[in-house]
């Protein structure tokens, strides 16, 4: 409405031989501005006070009070328009504002993950020395909610927060994946790259992508029920004792889930190694397999390696097939047979249960979320880093 | 006076349905050099990389008729490509030195084929060859820099290097100077000069007046016909096919 | 050295030792990638069958012929309706639903009905011959017998598609959770879309080049890296403890959701705009179109299917997380379908979970059913992303 | 011939060919007014001639800076290489009959003071050498190798011509050594008239290069004609 208003009042004028300094839709766009802003920031106003319990406005009244605000809005923008106003530039302001903004939530988002981490983990830190959550070498939390609750009761032994075990485990699974998922993600990536021919990767690559397509849930049931099973019978078979909590299943259902990332991503890299690399250490008389080894390969090694960072950052922090494969008693041992459990899993565990805010238990949660946290940011920078320089090498 | 090197008898060549040579018979001396001319498009490129069969990795791709070098054809089932090409070494038109140290550059190949063991046997060879190029002196000081910190005359004379290295007995050069600015290009000339001492050496070039400059034999080719076939000299000044006369004057299409 | 060139031995006998070794390892490598895309492919195979084959008998249901009593007394307890002895053979899902049954149909009490009804889960799991059914063996003579009679038969489970959780497997259904998912999505939607082609209009098309730019540039790529369950911890701190959104809520869901899809729709989008040759743009302002109508009119039309597949990939990555969710309390036992987006809801993924976590065998090919559905959802929604693309795809 | 691609090159190469002809048009009307000037004792159409000579010299000069620009811009090949070098030489022997033409004007001047008695053949052969000349520019103009390989043979005629003058003139001498310097002068006349048709001789033999790329300067003449008509087949 108010578009057809602000668009008629313009039109008006160009009866007289003026010419408008802006097509006609802009004092239209220019009008809608004016009413919708201090409409929404008002609605906006209230609904976040509402949220705050610091003052709730009846409905009647915030109806009024928009409706005000935008007729107040609608008038201040009529007026203002005539033949020389630049409506144009007015109504782009109020869009680049808009998308300005719509950017700046992204970093919102970064500051929001990065002080809700940090915050809480402060409060952690607090009741458990930094050091002793490093170094610690028993995860034995049951008693924090006493702690919590300020029953603190000499007979009750202390909680204790090393981390030692869970990092331990987390680094266990994540290796068993990356055995799993490099090499055959790396050499799917040349096959498909090198080998196969142009429609057969048109349907090679969709193929493997959709291992990554699969929800991880779905993963972790598949690990749960159907591989870990599995391995306890094959551990049996060659006398061996297998949990069936261990970190073998999840670790290679991981790492079947990481394929495509690293396949994909080696592909592209690989494929942007130039052809006339290749020509030319084929005319020396080398071998294809030759060539790719000393010459592709190593041209496109940057681009890997940050593929595996990348794959490396995604295992850390995958949760479901670790939370519904791997155990969840921590434990420190390099026996992939055994049950281990890992950072995702200990910090779903804190905060799935009917705890207390409070407790350190519950806190513990962000404190493993911001080693999480700090641990894919360096492998993401590292990563980014990587591929910039195997871009300048071939741009 | 000139003893056949490359003897190609009918061949004809395909891309998927469309034929791209249409039976060529030509025959390259040993120790000259050849240049093979034409537009774009004319399979100049395309006979080219039938000597060492580069062509193999185009699919689609279907050869008829015979190549003989020094009387054995290379495309009889029984030979090994890879070792083919050792023999029939090939240039490109853009510069492509690996990403390796210049001194990896000319040894990879050697290393590979076994001609020279590690260490002083294979720096003489890195030597040699780079000195047969005329690079040595530019980089004899910085043999384990990056190949690709050259300029783009000096890649090109490094990947020179790197062809010689493994002693072919051909060396096909497609367009090697196409990228390069004029005294980059004399240096690369000067060097083909050189070189045809011991190689035979076959070219593909746009520029005819390279053509003029460097080559002993001028080829010309036509839409996948072999037009006109003879010594530079007279190619430039008296061809005998008007086709020929049309394009080298400038008056084509 | 010698200077001269080597003999032609390209068929010569000397080096065919060494040539042999070449040749060998060469196929070797091929095989290697071979046998790496093998070993990848048949997993998928492998996966598929295995959750197929899984999920196929979830989709019947075993129902007996069954004398029901209507008689008064069932009104109050609904096992005076059935034989003593088959009160472990009839579904208990279905027997609670009879006396409301009895008083909005009293007509029907006194009367002796032969009937089909559902089986116990036990019953069901016994028929489908599944290990762990866990049907006591003086019940799997009954069973048998009735088999024999043909008193048993299996039909297709409606109940799976219009039923909420249950704790009754046999009354276990996906129909609350795939609402919770459709309320949480719609959410995810509304929020992520709008802003994410924003963000990246802005930085395509607007911004300077300057420091901030650059940081949100850095940020975004980070976001996208950041482990989804870190998603689920700020959902937890901001959205719930601090804005007071109702925990386990599609509200907190969605929102939370939306951050993480986020980077995937404005990377994509972004991919879009830049796919758009500059050539486009220099000829609007060549015309003089200010920045925003030449984005308006001709950069943004010709991105638009790349955007809207960017946007359904990450819909539907969105659609099949659940770790977040985990965090924000959305794997609640949620038996009835959300009214609105601030009651307590579940998701299919969460669903699953909640149902691969339980103890009856009758649960784990729920489960499986339940993936199903979901892959067939998510596989169709990758699979239009990727008709999209290949559809309008351009080449410039 | 098609044309070329870039047409520029036409349109120099037209411009160059054009010049050498106008060349050859002044060359030929300066040998016919030279003639003229002797046989009348026109001293001013004699004096003219000497004048115009200096046209003619920088028209060669125009052509050889044409020729030079060709040659660096468009590296011309085969058969533009041939006419450019050809027209290189083709400009020089216009020049050269110039300055014979002009030296014949200034035995004009010369013989004005000791005019000639008799003229012997000099009449005919005047006429017979600008024949040769102008078929030769003739054939320059349409191409036509037949036409300047009759003018090859031609030459052989205007050589009997000049032999049997000079032996008349020697007769005349002897006979009365007051004529001595008349008939010098006119020996000088008809040799230079003989030089003239040499060089129209030479530009036929250009421009077979030219058309057909064999050098037959030095072969015979019925070797020259085999070697043409050989191609022809």
């Amino acid at each position: 409405m108010a578009f057809w208003m602000g668009r008629g009042k313009a039109l008006s004028f160009e009866t007289d031989d003026v010419r408008l300094h802006s097509r006609p839709g802009f004092y239209g766009l220019y009008a809608v501005s004016w009413i919708a802003l201090p409409a929404l920031a008002v609605s906006l106003l209230f609904s976040i006070a509402h949220i705050f319990n610091l003052f709730t406005v009846p409905a009647p009244m915030l109806l009024a009070t928009t409706l005000g605000l935008g007729s107040a809005g609608l008038w201040f923008a009529l007026s203002h328009i005539n033949a020389n106003f630049r409506a144009r530039q007015a109504v782009e302001k109020v869009m680049r504002g808009l998308l300005f903004t719509a950017a700046a939530i992204s970093i919102l988002t970064t500051i929001g993950i990065v002080l809700s981490v940090v915050f809480e983990s402060v409060r952690f830190f607090k009741v458990i020395p930094i050091w002793d959550f490093i170094t610690g070498t028993q995860w034995q939390p049951d008693t924090a909610f006493l702690i919590g609750a300020g029953r603190t009761n000499e007979s009750v032994a202390p909680p204790l927060f090393g981390s030692l075990p869970i990092f331990a485990g987390t680094f266990m699974i994540t290796l068993i994946a990356m055995l799993v998922a490099v090499p055959i993600g790396l050499f799917a990536a040349i096959y498909m790259s090198e080998y196969a021919s142009h429609n057969a990767r048109g349907h090679l690559k969709p193929m493997l992508e959709i291992l990554a397509g699969i929800p991880t849930v779905v993963y972790g049931f598949f690990a749960a029920i159907t591989i870990s099973p599995l391995i306890v019978n094959i551990a049996h078979t060659f006398g061996l004792e297998a949990d069936y909590t261990n970190a073998l299943a999840p670790g290679l259902i991981m790492g079947i889930m990481i394929i495509p990332f690293i396949s994909s991503l080696s592909d592209d890299v690989i494929r942007a190694v130039p052809q006339s690399l290749r020509d030319g250490s084929l005319a020396l008389g080398t071998t294809k397999a030759e060539t790719i080894r000393h010459i592709v390969l190593p041209a496109a090694l940057p681009g890997i390696v940050s593929a595996c960072l990348l794959a490396i950052s995604r295992a850390i922090g995958e949760t479901m097939i670790v939370v519904m494969a791997a155990g969840l008693r921590p434990n420190l041992t390099a026996n992939p047979l055994e049950g281990m459990t890992t950072v995702t899993v200990k910090i779903v565990e804190a905060l799935t249960g009917d705890q207390e805010f409070d407790s350190a238990f519950t806190l513990s949660a962000f404190a493993l979320g911001l080693v999480l946290l700090i641990a894919t940011l360096i492998l993401n920078i590292i990563s980014i880093m990587v591929v910039r320089k195997f871009r300048q090498q071939y741009e | 006076m000139n003893t056949s090197k490359v003897n190609i008898k009918d061949l004809k060549l395909w891309y998927g349905e469309s034929e791209a040579l249409h039976g060529i018979d030509i025959e390259f001396s040993e120790k000259r050099v050849t240049a093979l001319i034409g537009p774009s498009g004319c399979g100049k490129s395309t006979l080219l990389r039938c000597l060492n069969r580069m062509n193999d990795r185009i699919p689609g791709c279907r050869i008829e008729g015979q190549i003989l070098l020094d009387g054995d054809d290379i495309y009889a089932p029984e030979v090994d490509v890879v070792q083919l090409r050792t023999h029939v070494g090939m240039v490109f038109q853009k510069p492509n030195p690996f990403p390796k140290s210049i001194y990896e550059n000319v040894a990879y190949a050697p290393r590979i084929h076994g001609l020279a063991g590690s260490g002083s046997d294979m720096d003489e060879l890195v030597e040699t060859a780079l000195r047969r190029a005329s690079i040595w002196k530019e980089v004899k000081d910085k043999l384990h820099t990056p190949g690709t910190a050259l300029s783009g005359g000096q890649q090109q004379r490094l990947c020179i290097a790197r062809t010689i290295a493994v002693q072919p007995n051909v060396i096909l050069m497609d367009e090697p100077c196409s990228a390069l600015d004029p005294i980059a290009t004399a240096k690369i000339e000067e060097l083909i000069d050189e070189l045809k001492r011991e190689f035979t050496i076959i070219m593909v070039t746009h520029s005819m007046q390279q053509a003029a400059r460097i080559s002993d034999q001028t080829a010309f080719f036509y839409m996948g016909d072999l037009i006109e076939f003879g010594e530079t000299g007279t190619i430039f000044t008296q061809p005998e096919k008007q086709q020929t006369e049309d394009y080298i004057t400038g008056r084509f299409g | 050295m010698n200077n001269s060139t080597q003999p032609n031995n390209f068929i010569s006998d000397e080096k065919k030792l060494r040539q042999k070794r070449r040749e060998r390892a060469d196929s070797r490598f091929h095989w290697y990638g071979l046998t790496a895309l093998g070993l990848a492919l048949a997993f998928l195979v492998f996966f598929f069958v295995d959750i197929i084959g899984q999920a196929v008998p979830a989709f019947y249901q075993t129902e007996v012929k069954v004398n029901i009593h209507y008689v008064e007394a069932a009104k109050t307890n609904y096992n005076k309706a059935v034989d003593h002895k088959l009160r472990r053979v009839v579904s208990r899902a279905w027997l609670r639903t009879l006396p409301v049954y009895l008083k909005r149909h009293p007509e029907l009490i006194g009367n002796n009905i032969k009937q089909w009804v559902p089986a116990d889960s036990r019953v069901d799991q016994y028929i489908k011959q599944h290990n762990g059914h866990g049907l006591k063996s003086k019940y799997q003579r009954i069973v048998d017998a009735m088999a024999e009679e043909g008193r048993i038969r299996q039909v297709f489970n409606i109940r799976f598609f219009t039923s909420g959780d249950s704790k009754l497997p046999e009354n276990a259904g996906i129909f609350s959770a795939a609402v919770g998912s459709i309320f949480t999505l719609l959410i995810t939607m509304l929020i992520a879309v709008p802003i994410g082609v924003m963000t990246a209009i802005y930085l395509e098309e607007f911004s300077e080049d300057n420091h901030f730019t650059r940081i949100i540039e850095v940020n975004i790529n980070n976001l996208a890296a950041i482990p989804s369950i870190l998603y689920g911890l700020l959902g937890l701190a901001i959205f719930i403890n601090f804005a007071g959104v109702p925990r386990s809520s599609a509200l907190a869901g969605g929102l939370t959701l939306a951050l993480m899809t986020l980077p995937i729709i404005i990377i994509a989008t972004r991919a879009a705009l830049q796919s758009v040759p500059s050539s486009i743009r220099e000829a609007a302002f060549g015309l003089g179109a200010s920045r925003w109508q030449t984005t308006w009119h001709h950069v943004l039309p010709l991105a638009m299917p790349g955007i809207l597949t960017g946007s359904i990939i990450g819909l539907a990555q969105a659609m099949g997380e659940t770790a977040p969710l985990l965090i924000v309390g959305m794997v609640a036992y949620v038996p009835d379908a959300p009214d609105n987006i601030l009651e307590a809801a579940t998701v299919l993924p969460a669903q699953i979970y909640t149902w691969a976590g339980e103890s009856l065998r009758a649960y784990e090919e729920r489960t499986a059913a339940a993936i199903l559905v979901l892959l067939t959802v998510l596989l169709s929604l990758n699979g239009l992303a990727v008709y999209l693309r290949k559809h309008f795809e351009r080449r410039w | 011939m098609p044309q070329h691609t870039i047409k520029r090159f036409d349109e120099e190469l037209d411009k160059l060919k054009e010049l050498v002809l106008s060349m050859g048009g002044l060359v030929e009307r300066a040998i016919g007014h030279a003639v003229k000037s002797m046989l009348d004792q026109d001293e001013a159409l004699a004096k003219k001639t000497i004048e115009r000579d200096k046209a003619i010299n920088a028209l060669e000069v125009q052509c050889d800076e044409m020729t030079r620009d060709i040659l660096v811009r468009r590296q011309p090949a085969a058969g533009d290489l041939r006419f450019i070098m050809g027209i290189i030489k083709v400009v020089t022997d216009l020049e050269r009959m110039g300055d014979l033409s002009a030296g014949i004007a200034e035995g004009t001047l010369r013989s004005l003071e000791h005019p000639p008695k008799e003229f012997s053949n000099l009449s005919t052969m005047g006429k017979k050498v600008q024949k040769q000349v102008n078929r030769t520019l003739n054939a320059f103009s349409r191409g036509d190798t037949e036409l300047a390989m009759r003018v090859i043979e031609k030459d052989e005629r205007i050589d009997v011509l000049y032999k049997r003058m000079y032996r008349e003139l020697l007769t005349y001498m002897i006979e009365d050594p007051r004529d001595i310097t008349a008939s010098i002068i006119l020996s000088n006349v008809a040799k230079n008239l003989e030089r003239i048709s040499d060089h129209a001789t030479n530009i036929s033999e250009m421009l077979i290069y030219i058309e057909r790329g064999h050098d037959i300067r030095h072969v015979d003449h019925e070797a020259a004609a085999k070697l043409l008509s050989g191609e022809e087949i």
